[in-house]
């Protein structure tokens, strides 16, 4: 690991590991106290992804971010309430109970909803990198895809057409060896995922995706090659989905080795251990950090847990603009 | 007779078709070692092994154009979607490849895309929809929806021995709500057929799926003030049992269209017009329809009540019918 | 006010628009160089340049989800089916990316997927679809269907300017055979309202789109019968006009539900709903469809006029219903 | 060229070839006397693929021909008449008038109708290739894509479905240069097809479409390959399309230069160049092949051109089996 990253970046980067993290903790403990509607589905063990391509980009840049991805909203400005709220179905959730989990977003600060039905989100991108593109406006779009979702054909479509147009769009692709209970080898003939945006003449790199500088220092210089026109870029970040599809999920199919060995390379643990081995972290900034988290996750699990539901009329909302 | 969940039935269902006709088989994603997210297809990777139960890759139109594809070629292919809301990922294959071959050039294609609809379980815009309608307006299909465990059994088997493509839709609210005898042994529903869930004189409910426990309910609850309903459970959407209808309505001479679906555009326009066309004479009053409204599902339990039909709003539409 | 076409009308409809607001573009195959399938974008990309004509591969999802992104982004996109038939393949990208988008999370979605349907010049069951009522049954598009050289232009301009998803079906029958007077200036026709083709007395005659000028055509010949028919043209099925409905139905008493589509599931049953809903005291006889039947659009000439409805079908049943 | 093929073969071969271009002329013959309904789409200039592709397979192999793959069927068995026929929607015509140009099978043959929506053939011959793989029997499925094709989400599916399931699936990629009027560099911003498959872990090779004998072998080494249970195969034909899209489409976006220089590499004119110079066929067996070719077209088409519209009530065919 080397970095230009300064010292409050470095503090910034571990913080928002740290509260992804600990929201995903919040969420199933909220779940496990019956109080989530639906399911949670945790990054724990992805988070350098979400955070560290979200550090990357500038505020002008657009996101797409998939169910994991819960690094990347709060990188984004989101709070923990606003995690909290929506799992818990409340009416102050960003989008008052109408859905669910990570399905909101804002225009205005370049966070676009994803959907259930994977793949569909990278035309989605491709579309906001387009417009970008048409308004000579120097921003990029970015697009996560799992290793799940990279045989969907709409995510061949999106890539392709983003490859033909030119477009900024850079596609993170999360291969955590699973999709749901099925693993990369019964989703794909090829080891690497990165080898798809070759072939659609998008250069693509490999990062070990539990490195957050890595992730971080490739998000930049792709978005920067981006930016500068030379169309849409391939990061493909290598991980492990350290838990269930979702918490209802024991994932029993999953090699318990597997897990262990995933485990001590835990992207948190280990840049803690570079910042602190580097002394660019002290034990007591690490504390007040925590503290910090301590803090914000406990006024906003009080605060989600305060609203109320949303009132049934709600559900009236006009579906045109 | 066990006593059996609608989802058991169904499992049965699909299982005695595997074990009687070796051209049976499943593909969807996470339906082997993992059983299918319902787990509709628990045990059958062990007992049918991996060449009758496929794991796919997250590809609707793949999983679609491939079970097309064996089912021209002789087998009978049993598709699960995870959920019924991805069916529009594999759509084109569906309403453009599947239903138009025998018309088009001949043969049959004997193969089931069957899996988990519909809301009540607070699953969201995409884990809740009813999304029938798109192919019941789909000349070449079979559309086919139980509602209870019996019928859940004898239908999945008359879909898969069906020589044409049936899109098969299970209410997930019914997937473990709904315990009732079920025969261990070999039987079919027919397609095509309707079945009167409750028999009555006043107004004739005609609907499907898990809202037949809806209007039974709503018929319940009214008999104690004197309003007998007929609740007709259509079973199979196309083709749907115009006699049944019909027979109903004349009979009861008052109609509600209930379904869970939204209402423009959904099967009760179809009914209506049937009934406007074929039983004008019998009607004693306004055709009523009974639906969610035109939005997405919604997520959160207030939202998501207000949108549903319930047995209170059957009932009071019901009264105001009776009254009329 | 110079004779227009059909097509010419809706060229130049996005034209002006796209003279009017530069966040009006186009995409879709071949719409570039070679001004699309049927010329639609003939001249755009001379006029208006590369960015703004847009040439994309054959990939419908991406079409129809970039055209989401960039709408997301404050852009209004107009994308070409090159014919309406394949907007099945992007399918999911229209019903659960773009329409539900709004009511989920707010942003307006001001985008256009427009292109050729319909029936009547032997293209076979791929390029002959009415494939609209998919779409009537999702809540979140709205959904047009012009019949008139006029109202095309004013109407793709609405489509153009309305902050919501419009899916925007051009009958390709009409588009060099109608040829009327169109203002060129601007001028828009509203979403949502429906236009009395031809007023009558004895049957409203509920219809949209090539039908309009069928139910124009059996008009014409009853009413040397005696026989008044009264034409409703929709031009918007989603929201449609119920008011117009309603009013047309309570003046003749009767009514023909009339369109191109196949029966089962089409526009005529939601038509049925209404009106036996909310004019069942004014009825004085049953509604009744004139339809396609349900299967796919046969290609060879006799099969297709077999399959067609037609000014002697319509009159036929006019006939029937005025002796009912 | 170099071939194992015996003599008669090599004959069989050219037949199809000059049958092949035999019928396109007589169908745009029947377009320009207004006899055809609707469009007719022709494969001049790549019936080496059709033709060469086909010939290279077993009997119980199937294959999914797309509109200009005439020759496919032709080798298969079809007759000029079934295509004058169903050009001309009449009822003796193998859909009896319900659809139009080559979207007709028949499954006791092996042949797979194709339908307008491009990329599903993908899937649907590979679900072909289950069955086989399932019932044990050594039987391979051929899928033609064209350059445009290859950019729909289906074919994506469908290919990276195969090659998970190493299915016995042949791809034959018809690379033309266009997709109606787009250009490949429209389409895609990579040069060959190929590198797709080898994206999905597919084996791919890129073969002269020009050359009979280049497809040929090239079919038959892939579908031996297949027939072995090595997965999916897929084969690059490059080639140009040197007609309009369709007839009614004069193709003045296709360079002049690009065609006069195509022309001279016409595949049929090439097999008999190489034929006669070798002496694998006689300027008189040459003679007779066309004097056969005559014959046929003439019969087939006059027996065409007599056969009654179907009745209407043809249309009211149930759509259920
Ligand atoms: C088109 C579609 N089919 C099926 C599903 C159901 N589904 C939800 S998540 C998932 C697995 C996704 O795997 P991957 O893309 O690798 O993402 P990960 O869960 O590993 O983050 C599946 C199959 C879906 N959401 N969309
Ligand atoms: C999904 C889909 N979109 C659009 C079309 C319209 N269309 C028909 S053929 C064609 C071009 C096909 O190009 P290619 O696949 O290269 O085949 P070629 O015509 O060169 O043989 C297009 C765009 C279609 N048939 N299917
Ligand atoms: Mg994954
Ligand atoms: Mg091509």
């Amino acid at each position: 690991m080397a970095t230009t990253l300064t010292r409050r970046q470095l503090h910034d980067l571990y913080y928002f590991l740290r509260l992804n993290r600990r929201v995903d903790e919040q969420l199933t403990n909220f779940y496990r106290q019956g109080k989530v509607v639906g399911g949670v589905y945790s990054g724990t063990g992805q988070e350098a992804i979400s955070v560290g391509t979200a550090y990357a980009l500038e505020p002008e840049d657009f996101v797409g971010p998939m169910i994991r991805n819960v690094g990347t909203l709060l990188v984004r400005g989101y709070k923990p309430r606003d995690l909290f709220l929506q799992y818990m179905a409340r009416k102050d959730g960003p989008t008052g109970g109408r859905d669910a989990n990570t399905h909101f977003g804002d225009v205005g600060r370049g966070v676009i909803a994803p959907i259930s039905m994977l793949g569909e989100g990278v035309n989605v991108m491709a579309g906001i990198a387009l417009a970008a593109r048409l308004r000579k406006e120097k921003r990029v779009a970015v697009t996560y895809v799992g290793d799940g979702a990279m045989s969907t054909g709409p995510c061949h479509e999106g890539m392709n057409f983003a490859a033909v147009q030119k477009l900024p769009l850079l596609i993170i692709a999360e291969n955590n060896g699973w999709a749901y209970s099925t693993p990369t080898e019964k989703q794909m003939a090829v080891r690497d995922l990165a080898v798809r945006g070759k072939a659609y003449g998008i250069p693509a790199v490999i990062v070990d995706g539990n490195d957050i500088l890595k992730v971080y220092q490739a998000t930049r210089a792709a978005a920067a090659r981006a930016r500068q026109g030379r169309g849409p870029q391939m990061i493909e970040c290598k991980t492990m989905r350290m838990k269930g599809h979702a918490e209802h999920d024991a994932a029993n199919y999953v090699p318990k080795k597997t897990l262990e060995e995933w485990k001590k390379k835990d992207p948190i643990l280990r840049f803690e251990k570079y910042l602190t081995s580097k002394r660019l972290m002290t034990a007591k900034e690490k504390a007040q950090i925590e503290a910090r988290l301590d803090e914000e996750i406990r006024a906003d699990a009080e605060f989600a847990e305060a609203s109320p539901f949303p009132p049934p009329e709600g559900a009236a909302r006009s579906v045109w603009a | 007779m066990p006593v059996m969940t609608f989802l058991e039935a169904i499992r049965q269902g699909i299982w005695e078709e595997m074990e009687r006709d070796p051209s049976v088989f499943l593909l969807g994603e996470d339906i082997g070692a993992y059983g299918g997210a319902f787990k509709v297809s628990a045990g059958m990777l062990e007992k049918f092994g991996e060449d009758r139960v496929i794991d796919t890759p997250i590809s609707e139109s793949a999983i679609v154009g491939a079970a097309v594809g064996a089912a021209l070629a002789g087998m009978r292919p049993v598709a699960e979607m995870q959920f019924m809301d991805f069916i529009t990922c594999g759509f084109d294959q569906i309403v453009n490849v599947a239903a138009k071959i025998h018309y088009r050039w001949g043969p049959a294609v004997p193969m089931v895309v069957r899996g988990p609809s519909g809301a009540g379980v607070h699953g969201g815009p995409y884990h809740s929809q009813s999304n029938e309608m798109w192919f019941v307006h789909t000349p070449g299909l079979k559309v086919v929806v139980p509602a209870t465990a019996y019928d859940a059994k004898g239908l999945i088997k008359s879909s898969i021995r069906d020589d044409n493509p049936v899109i098969f839709f299970e209410h997930k609210l019914l997937y473990r709500r709904i315990k009732e005898d079920v025969p261990e042994e070999d039987y079919v529903v027919p397609l095509g057929k309707a079945r009167i869930a409750r028999e009555g004189t006043d107004i004739a409910v005609i609907t499907y799926g898990a809202m037949v426990w809806t209007a039974l309910e709503a018929a319940e609850a009214l008999a104690k003030e004197g309003i007998s309903l007929e609740v007709v459970d259509l079973r199979t959407l196309l083709p749907y049992d115009e006699q049944a209808v019909l027979e109903s309505v004349r009979k009861c001479n008052k109609v509600i269209l209930l379904h869970e679906d939204t209402r423009t555009g959904g099967m009760a326009g179809e009914l209506a017009a049937l009934i406007a066309s074929q039983a004008f004479e019998d009607l004693d009053g306004p055709i009523v329809r009974v639906t969610s409204p035109d939005t997405p599902v919604p997520f959160s339990p207030p939202l998501e009540e207000f949108f549903l039909p319930n047995a209170q709003k059957v009932a009071e539409a019901a009264r105001k019918l009776a009254a009329y």
